[in-house]
């Protein structure tokens, strides 16, 4: 491996940051035409810069070579250190250009959105502040840095899900997420602290110059750890994998933590696009793939997070298909598809992992900003049962919806389709899970990928085809949300310039991308899988040899056979999906979905009643009231009472009497002098 | 020798008497007689104990003028018979016999190994010259300091006792 | 003929404190009708000169005079000074306050020298019967101080309670001393028997030279009820709230300050100079009974004397009364003294504590006003802002006495609490110390009544006559001399140490 | 003869009957006559021991209490005296306004 | 000039409470003046409190030394002996920082005694620097106890309605404490003494001779000895089970009472746990360290549960420093370089945020004159700038990286989790970790119930915002706050000194060799 230095770095993080500064202290008296060229430019800025130095070096960081940029030391206390410092690699390479790109469309799209807003410069304030945090995720080169961003984008998460901080209902939701994203987060530390107790620091890699050992060399450097339970809890290796994934579990919505997800959704559009959607929740992708070295010594926890993976991903699909807010729909797909994402890094396949992640930034971005869009011309009606045939009305915003639909779908060629085809082959023939859990995963996986058809044909059916329900007046009222304008005496409308631009250009990127990771097979071996090969050199993926009870002996040959035929399956799959979706919705847009998945398997309601609301109560009335009031007070002003008992009860030797006294003075000499004299 | 202790058992039973009559009486006055008689007692006891000067000294003096002081001051005090005689807790009387006991069973631990039955040859010690010369020699500051002492008190019963607008 | 010991010199201040109080008795004869003020100068002067006295006799190197009736040390020196300042505090607190009361002038300043008088042979007596009575002298007129204020049914009631008990630990007192002399009988030494203290601690110290341990033992026994009464420790304490109350609050202070101090002075002179001469460790035989039932029953009484001083402190409503029960449990931190038998310490305690309890008393007084009618502690009801000068100092002396750092009362306590722990009871100083946390809850509601509280009735700021703030600000210097600076007192008092056992030796 | 312990008896019998007298007498002058008591219980002691040891001493402290139980009595009567000016009776047990 | 600096800093606050006693008693009308030189006493005694660590050398242990005699009779060994090292270092620029800016949060809501407030204030502030410069023991009990009284004042004469109640608690329970203290200090004077022939109540020495097993104090002594003071320490942090007089002393005590109650006393019982209990009983320290942790881990996760449901922001913020506090002492013992250094600077942290969280809520209180939670809501769309510092301050307050509350936390999170010599190491680490969560829970909430939301209220619809004073108090406040969390370097560097040299006994010598610390001269302009 080799060092460079890239002063650059520093450039990309902080471009953001400048803007973030300036909006946040002097925004507020600038124009909203200001702002918005403040925000996207600095957002630009990153991104030229991030596809300059990935120019610069493409080369290089195909070989594995990897790029630092070191400002100053952070903390270095004891043996301690955590320098704020940047790296560069092929992984956060891919990284940088994707969020970069996606964020400044949805930055330019949210000038268009937010328009009118009074909290403008401050939703691009946070927007900006987001963007520095979510860089310096990517690009720290330690796990303490990555921590930084890490809180920052759950800050700015937590900001912007609460931008409305009028409506309690934003305000709970952006509390919820930034609560439940600390308890990941407390597994995060915990991992991070194992880590660095085990190998005596937390930087990813050596750095020479510095006189670093990383900690990923350390583990390189261990055997890998059995696969059972006792590896889990014995405070090695597969311990600080599985707490660092509970962190993972936290920020990218994933079984238990997910439930913070769908409630994000109360920020505006753009943010659930960038952040909810593209970029901070799949930060646990990252750093699960960061630390791949890890993972692939810790076949437990890796058969953990395939497990929580494919279980998210079918249950959040299994409750998307019965909710009716857009958005709603959209965030229990990212849910799924972040389920998707870890299922890959479960099975060992990081760079699928990844590869999804930079697919499914493009097309559910492009979702988002087209539901925002919509919703802009629905003037903020969110219902999809208040929707419907609004192909004619929004028809820029409709085809590139159909792309980002086609996209997530798996339908062959666009992008979907070959990050999907490659985690679903991966799963099926990885070296990582016992014989007859892979194929029980795949299945999984591949029934996930049906309902996500299905789903977003509904979404795509109820939302552009069928009957105008808007024009009938107080169709549906179970919305959740007190939508701003009244439905029904509106006309859709189309959205404005700056709106539709980013959505073609996303459209597009939701079509092509998927190209950059074409797998050999399909190439017939003339272009090997770019993607693959650029991140290779990042991630440890896993090999045969974890497992050894695993026939992983398959030949090279067989390995295109099964990929071939798998990747029919799940175009029929997908195919069968968006068919069945679509006569099904079509013919029933309003069919009612079964009670269970519409109020999301009462997980919040279970929540509440046996951790939330226990937790209050028992704070309240046993720790406050009873232990602190009663038990602790009690006992201080107990002794101050026995102190004034005694007290008194002494006072009543001081009868007033002189002969009594002088009765006690007898008494007190007689005692003394009979110990005296007899002692 | 026994007419000695015969004596002594005399003069200490009146002296036991007396003290213990000074408790049953219920007029002060009877109280003082019987204090005097226990002084007179006492100073018979002085006298065998070769202690003349203070002998006469107890009679003329404590008898004499102290006494006298305090009958002198129940007459000036004749307080009224028919006052009711407010006894607030009762329980001390009972606790006069325990405490008495205690007391004497106590001294009767110290004293009982002292053994010392003769009086020394030397006759000089109680006479005048004896205590007349230690007055003023080994006890002269005591002797002067007492004078202050007696100022005092004079001045101080008489900032107590004297009428109003004096 | 053989020399008499006469030293004119050694008993100076007794006769000036003596013969002024003869002066202020011929003046107030002859002149009744000159300024009544001239009585307390007069005293004030006499008090100045008899502490020149003392400070001419200092360094004396334990002498004694007058066939061994007195002897000058350090010791006896230092409790000197402290009498007299007593006695200067009193007379300045009392100045305008005879004059208020219309009490009798000139017998009341020269009853107060004649208590001083007392005490100063108290500390300089080195034979039991000069011990004696230097004790009848000042408890006889104070006896009479107490009752000064005659129509007033509790000074009455005061005096006489006050008589009553203190005669009968008088009797106790004679009693112990009879039995100490009887103990000392030794027919092959000269004098056969003695009360001479410097004869006493070497016959009980040199092994077989006593005529009967038992009487020793139950004479000491004795003493200390005698002294433990004067001084006003558990269970002998049980007069003091009563007296203190009753009396009129110049005389309390007196009492509790001055008559406690000579208490303690012949306490410690009896009890660590005479009986604990030599160390606890080496000691055998009788003295080795002695000392440990001394040192046993001290600190019972120790304990038991802070402990009650302090918990019925706490529920006393009158702020004479609570200062009453205070100044008991104050006798108790000096008890730790002696029983650590480290005179010095207690010397410096005496010292802080008789300066904080006069300033507080003194303003008291003040606020009491004629016939002390303002007792209560809910009088004071937020007059801390009316009167923020009187309110402060009175919060200040509180504090000492509660023992807060750069006060007298701080550097007294950690003297005393530091021999005790040297001396290996470590006991007794974990008991003082929660002691002394108890005792911050009633002296703080002092201050809560005067600062935080609301104004509960009409208050006027008390008009300051010159000689009350020439005594306050006074106690207060001292307070604070003695909490930041006690370097020179407690060289002082290190010399006297060094001195006294050099004498011994 | 009469040894010294029968003497140091009797002051002791004396001593307590004295000390007993205080504290169950109500009269002020009566319980003032028993501390008279206690010290001439004393005073025995004294001049027993004196007599015996042949020294001087014990008479001559004698002598001094003697004159201090003049003193005493001076004082004593006196505050009596005013007592009893300001409540016509001399019971000590209706003299107890200052308690607890 | 060196040697007088300390005093100065000490004292100068003293003269200015003098100099206001002093001050024309006539005009009522001119209290303007009396504020104004209250205030630039303070602050000249914090420019010239920055010469401290302008002149600081990280290498040195106690620096800007007096040592003189004071009290030497009876082999006493007092000495006026007053140091900085970098144990007390930022203790000291806290305070004279927090004082000046209390006094101007409180500029115009005290409306009686003004005189006597601020003389409080300047006494206390000589108080609490004195207890973190003494280096003599008797000294240090002297600053320790004289402070307690303008506190007790601050409290008593200028709270809130159960003013006497919480103010003699606050006494009584400190005054407890400290008089077993007391007994402590008599009892080590006594033991070095009689050990080493050198009577003295000099801190430094003593910890020296414990350092070079000059004094070597048995076991048992020494767990004595060790809860001696820490009874009292424990007591000012406050650790649960001794916490209950803080909640109420914050709620009654004046805001600027508030603020340096939280800001500074309570870092004196932390203070003292490093200056005495750690260096002079190690042996004990090490016997009960699972204990003090137990109640450390106790008080943090408790402390955050009770936080959580109080209706007044006060006790809410009373109760966040209990658990805040219980990382201190956790970081304490867990005799790491990270858990310790991550404690003193946890105590800084501590006083910035808090400190600024009883402004911000004497803010609002000033305005309302309620302190209750329910009263407010949507405070964001009256007093927006109001909510942006607050919303600083919360984020610090809730350990959020690039803000000094995260740099203290994980340090003592992560030095705890590693720490060799503490037994359960792990278990601990994990459950304060719980308080991580249990912080953004209670903080956020109180946050949101204030701040977001509609105006429903219609008293908080004509509030103002915050005006030039109020900001300028602030704005230090949210600067440091942001200023410690991105380079703590600038704190921690001062500090490490005397980490070691406080591990020196504490640390088995085997466990110091293997720590294995990177070179710190390796060149880093790359």
């Amino acid at each position: 491996m080799e060092f460079h230095n890239e002063p650059l770095l520093a450039f990309i993080v902080l471009a953001p940051l400048v803007g973030a500064a300036i909006l946040g202290l002097i925004g507020k008296n600038l124009g909203e035409r200001l702002i918005g060229v403040i925000a996207c430019s600095t957002v630009a800025v990153s991104a030229l810069l991030s596809i300059y130095v990935f120019i610069n070096h493409r080369v290089q960081l195909e070989q594995g070579h990897k790029f630092y940029n070191y400002l100053f030391t952070w903390i270095r206390v004891g043996s301690f250190r955590a320098d704020t410092s940047l790296l560069l690699d092929s992984l956060s390479a891919i990284y940088i250009l994707f969020i970069t790109f996606v964020a400044f469309w949805i930055h330019v799209f949210a000038t268009g959105y937010m328009r009118g807003d009074p909290g403008y410069w401050r939703f691009f304030a946070y927007m900006n502040l987001f963007m520095f945090s979510m860089l310096t995720l990517v690009l720290g080169d330690n796990f303490l840095m990555m921590f930084v961003g890490w809180e920052g984008v759950g800050l700015c998460s937590y900001l912007l899900i609460g931008y409305y901080f009028t409506k309690d209902f934003a305000n709970d939701a952006a509390k919820k997420a930034f609560i439940v994203n600390r308890i990941g987060d407390f597994g995060f530390v915990l991992g991070v602290m194992l880590l660095f107790l085990q190998a005596g620091s937390i930087f990813y890699f050596d750095d020479p110059a510095r006189g670093i050992h990383g900690a990923f060399n350390w583990v390189l450097s261990q055997h890998a750890d059995p696969l059972n339970m006792s590896a889990i809890f014995s405070g090695g290796i597969t311990t600080i994998g599985v707490l660092l994934f509970v962190g993972a579990t936290g920020k990218s919505a994933q079984l238990p933590l997910y439930v913070w997800l769908p409630d994000a959704m109360a920020g505006p559009t753009p943010v659930s696009a960038l952040i909810h959607a593209a970029t901070m929740v799949t930060a646990g992708v990252y750093m699960v793939a960061r630390a791949s070295s890890i993972y692939t010594h810790a076949p437990a926890a890796m058969v953990i997070i395939a497990f929580i993976g494919a279980a998210t991903a079918l249950f959040a699909a299994t409750i998307g298909l019965a909710q009716w807010d857009i958005k709603k729909v959209l965030a229990y797909s990212t849910i799924s598809q972040l389920g998707y994402m870890f299922l890959a890094c479960g099975v060992g396949a990081f760079g699928a992992g990844i590869f999804h992640v930079f697919t499914h930034a493009f097309f559910k971005a492009l979702l988002f900003l087209g539901a925002g869009s919509v919703i802009i011309g629905m003037h903020h009606e969110q219902d999809m049962r208040r929707m419907g045939g609004l192909k004619k009305y929004m028809r820029v915003t409709c085809l590139t919806m159909l792309a980002g639909w086609l996209a997530i779908s798996g339908f062959p060629l666009f992008s979907g389709f070959f990050s999907k085809d490659e985690i679903l082959f991966r799963t099926f023939t990885s070296p990582v899970l016992p014989a007859p859990w892979s194929k029980i995963l795949w299945f999984v996986a591949a029934v996930t990928a049906l309902l996500t058809a299905i789903y977003m044909t509904r979404l795509i059916v109820l939302t552009f085809w069928g009957g105008e329900r808007f024009k009938e007046a107080g169709a549906a009222h179970s919305s959740g949300h007190p939508a701003e304008g009244d439905a029904h005496s509106v006309t859709p409308h189309e959205s404005p310039a700056a709106m539709v631009l980013p959505l073609v250009v996303l459209a597009a990127g939701a079509v092509l991308v998927g190209f950059l990771g074409i797998p050999d097979v399909l190439s017939f071996g003339k272009t090997s899988n770019y993607f693959e090969h650029l991140i290779a050199p990042s991630v440890h993926e896993a090999s045969g040899h974890m497992n050894e009870g695993h026939s992983g002996g398959i030949e090279l040959e067989d390995q295109h056979g099964v990929e071939l035929s798998l990747m029919l399956t799940s175009t029929v799959v997908a195919l069968v999906g968006l068919g069945l979706g679509w006569f099904w919705f079509k013919r029933n847009p309003l069919w009612k979905p079964p009670r269970l998945l519409e109020d999301k398997y009462y997980v919040d309601e279970l929540y509440d009643g046996t951790v939330v609301q226990p937790i209050k109560a028992g704070s309240t009335n046993v720790l406050w009231k009873f232990i602190d009031v009663r038990i602790i007070d009690g006992a201080v002003n107990g002794a101050g009472q026995i102190a004034s008992l005694f007290g008194t009860s002494l006072r009543y030797v001081q009868s007033g009497l002189a002969r009594s006294y002088v009765a006690v003075l007898v008494l007190g000499a007689l005692l003394i002098i009979g110990y005296f004299v007899i002692r | 020798m026994q007419a000695e202790k015969a004596l002594f058992i005399v003069f200490a039973v009146i002296a036991v008497a007396s003290a213990l009559n000074i408790l049953l009486q219920r007029n002060p006055l009877y109280s003082a007689l019987s204090l005097i008689g226990t002084l007179l007692a006492l100073s018979a006891l002085y006298v065998m104990l070769r202690g003349q000067f203070i002998a006469a000294l107890q009679i003329v003096v404590y008898a004499g003028a102290i006494m006298v002081l305090f009958v002198f001051v129940i007459m000036l005090l004749n307080q009224p018979k028919d006052q009711p005689q407010i006894e607030k807790q009762k329980g001390l009387r009972y606790l006069a016999i325990p405490l008495a006991g205690l007391m004497i069973a106590e001294m009767f631990y110290v004293l009982r190994p002292i053994h010392l039955s003769t009086l020394p040859a030397d006759q000089s010690v109680g006479t005048t010259w004896s205590i007349g010369t230690a007055l003023f020699t080994d006890y002269l500051l005591p002797f002067e300091v007492t004078s202050v002492l007696i100022l005092m008190a004079v001045v101080g019963a008489m900032v107590l006792a004297r009428r109003e607008g004096d | 003929m053989e020399s008499l010991g006469i030293n004119y010199h050694a008993i100076l201040p007794e006769t000036i404190t003596a013969s002024v109080a003869v002066l202020i008795m011929m003046i107030d004869a002859i002149a009744r009708n000159i300024e009544r003020r001239v009585a307390g100068i007069v005293s004030l002067i006499g008090l100045i000169g008899a502490a020149i006295a003392v400070a001419s006799l200092w360094g004396g190197n334990g002498e004694t005079s007058f066939k061994g009736m007195i002897i000058t040390d350090n010791f006896r020196l230092s409790f000197a000074m402290i009498f007299l300042l007593v006695t200067f505090l009193t007379v300045l607190i009392s100045l305008r306050w005879v004059d208020d009361e219309s009490l009798p002038v000139g017998e009341y300043f020269a009853l107060l020298m004649f208590a001083t008088t007392g005490m100063l042979f108290m500390s300089a007596a080195n034979d039991l019967v000069m011990i004696f009575l230097g004790l009848e002298i000042t408890s006889i007129s104070t006896y009479v101080l107490c009752g000064y204020r005659r129509k007033d049914l509790r000074s009455n009631e005061s005096a006489m309670k006050y008589f009553i008990l203190g005669s009968v630990s008088t009797a106790f007192l004679l009693y112990g001393i009879a039995f100490v002399y009887g103990a000392t009988y030794n027919p092959a030494a000269s004098p056969v028997a003695t009360t001479n203290l410097s004869l006493i601690r070497d016959r009980i110290a040199s092994p077989g030279q006593l005529f009967s341990a038992p009487m020793l033992l139950a004479g000491a026994a004795m003493m200390i009820v005698g002294f433990g009464f004067k001084v006003a420790t558990a269970p002998f304490h049980i007069w003091s709230p009563d007296v203190y109350e009753g009396a009129p609050t110049p005389v309390t202070a007196f009492l509790s300050t001055g008559s406690k101090a000579a208490a303690f002075a012949s306490f410690s002179r009896v009890f660590i100079l005479t009986f604990a001469a030599t160390s606890f460790a080496s000691s055998t035989g009788p003295l080795h009974s002695l000392q440990s039932a001394i040192t046993d029953v001290l600190a019972v009484m120790a304990v038991l004397t802070m402990t009650v001083g302090n918990l019925v402190a706490i529920v006393q409503s009158n702020i004479k009364r609570m200062l009453a029960y205070s100044s008991i449990a104050h006798a108790g931190y000096a008890l730790i003294g002696v029983v650590a038998g480290d005179w010095r310490a207690v010397v410096f305690y005496m010292l802080s504590y008789v300066l904080i309890n006069l300033g507080a008393f003194g303003i008291i007084e003040l606020i009491a006003r004629q016939g002390d009618k303002r007792l209560e502690i809910s009088d004071y009801s937020g007059i801390g802002f009316k009167s923020l000068g009187l309110a402060s100092a009175l919060s200040l002396f509180l504090l000492s006495l509660a023992g807060i750092p750069l006060t007298g009362g701080f550097v007294a306590k950690l003297l005393v609490f530091k021999s005790a722990w040297a001396a290996g009871f470590h006991g007794l100083v974990v008991i003082a110390v929660i002691n002394s946390a108890i005792s911050w809850y009633y002296y703080l509601r002092v201050i809560v009544a005067m600062f935080f509280a609301e104004p509960a009735s009409a208050f006027k700021a008390p008009r300051l006559a010159r000689s009350m703030a020439a005594a306050i600000v006074l106690a207060l210097l001292g307070t604070f001399y003695l909490g930041i600076l006690p370097g020179r007192v407690l060289d002082t008092l290190e010399r006297a140490r060094d001195q006294i056992t050099q004498a011994r030796k | 003869m009469v040894p010294l312990s029968w003497y140091l008896g009797l002051s002791a019998l004396l001593f307590t009957i004295g000390a007993v007298g205080v504290f169950i007498k109500r009269n002020a002058i009566t319980i003032f006559l028993c501390i008279e008591l206690m010290l001439n219980a004393v005073n025995l002691s004294f001049v027993s021991l004196s007599g015996f040891f042949g020294d001087v001493g014990g008479q001559l402290f004698v002598f001094i209490v003697m004159t201090v139980a003049a003193a005493e009595a001076a004082v004593g009567l006196a505050i009596i005296i005013s007592i009893f000016r300001n409540r016509e009776s001399l019971n000590v047990d209706e003299v107890d306004s200052l308690k607890l | 000039m060196n040697g007088y600096l300390l005093t100065s800093v000490t004292l100068l606050p003293l003269v200015g409470a003098i100099a206001l006693l002093l001050m024309g008693r006539g005009e009522k009308t001119n209290e303007n003046s009396l504020k104004w030189t209250a205030l630039l006493f303070s602050l000249a005694t914090f420019i010239i409190s920055l010469a401290l660590p302008i002149g600081f050398n990280k290498a040195g242990n106690l620096q800007f030394e007096t040592n003189v005699e004071w009290i030497n009779a009876f082999k006493l060994g007092i000495r006026y002996h007053v140091a900085v090292d970098g144990l007390s270092l930022w203790l000291v620029i806290l305070t004279t920082l927090l004082v000046p800016l209390a006094l101007m949060s409180s500029w115009n809501s005290i409306h009686k005694r003004l005189r006597e407030f601020l003389i409080s204030m300047l006494a206390l502030e000589t108080g609490m620097i004195g207890v973190f410069v003494a280096m003599d023991m008797f000294l240090f009990y002297l600053f320790w106890e004289v402070m307690l009284i303008p506190m007790y004042f601050l409290i008593g004469v200028w709270g809130g309605e159960r003013r006497i109640y919480a103010a003699v608690k606050f006494v009584i329970y400190t005054v407890v404490g400290s008089l077993l203290m007391l007994a402590g200090i008599i009892a080590l004077y006594y033991l070095h003494g009689s050990a080493t022939l050198n009577y003295t109540f000099d801190i430094a020495t003593i910890t020296n001779d414990v350092r070079t097993h000059a004094l070597n104090l048995d076991p048992h002594t020494q767990s004595l000895l060790f809860w001696a003071f820490a009874l009292a320490f424990l007591i000012k942090v406050p650790l649960f089970p001794f916490h209950t007089w803080l909640p109420d002393a914050h709620v009654e005590a004046p805001t600027a009472g508030s603020v340096l109650l939280a800001g500074v006393l309570l870092k004196m019982g932390t203070y003292g746990l490093m200056r005495f209990n750690l260096p002079i009983f190690p042996d004990a320290a090490h016997q009960w360290s699972v204990l003090i942790s137990s109640l450390a881990v106790v008080g943090i996760i408790y402390g955050a549960l009770v936080a959580m449901v109080q209706p007044d922001l006060k006790k809410l913020v009373a109760y966040s420093s209990v658990s805040h506090l219980g990382f201190v002492v956790l970081g304490i013992f867990s005799f790491t370089d990270q858990g310790m250094q991550g404690a003193l600077y946890q105590m800084l942290n501590h006083g910035i945020s808090t400190g600024a969280l009883f402004v911000i809520v004497g803010m609002v209180y000033d305005r309302r004159h309620t302190r209750l939670i329910a009263e407010f809501g949507g405070l964001a769309n009256v007093m927006p700038v109001f909510s942006t510092f607050f919303m600083i301050i919360t984020l610090s307050s809730i350990a959020l990286p690039l803000l000094n509350g995260f740099i203290g936390e994980f340090l003592i999170l992560i030095g705890t989790f590693t720490s060799p010599l503490l037994p359960y190491a792990k278990l601990f680490a994990s459950l304060a970790a719980v308080g991580m969560i249990l912080s953004a829970v209670y903080m956020l909430w109180m946050f949101q119930r204030v701040v977001f939301g509609e105006v429903r209220n219609p008293s908080n619809m004509g509030l103002s915002d915050l005006n030039f004073r109020e900001r300028l108090v602030l704005v230090p406040m949210a600067m440091l706050v942001i200023v410690m969390g991105v380079y703590p370097s600038l704190f921690l560097d001062a500090t490490d000194r005397t980490i070691q040299s406080i591990k020196a006994r504490l640390v088995p010598a085997t466990e110091l060799a293997s720590d294995w610390r990177p070179n710190p001269d390796v060149a880093q302009d790359r």
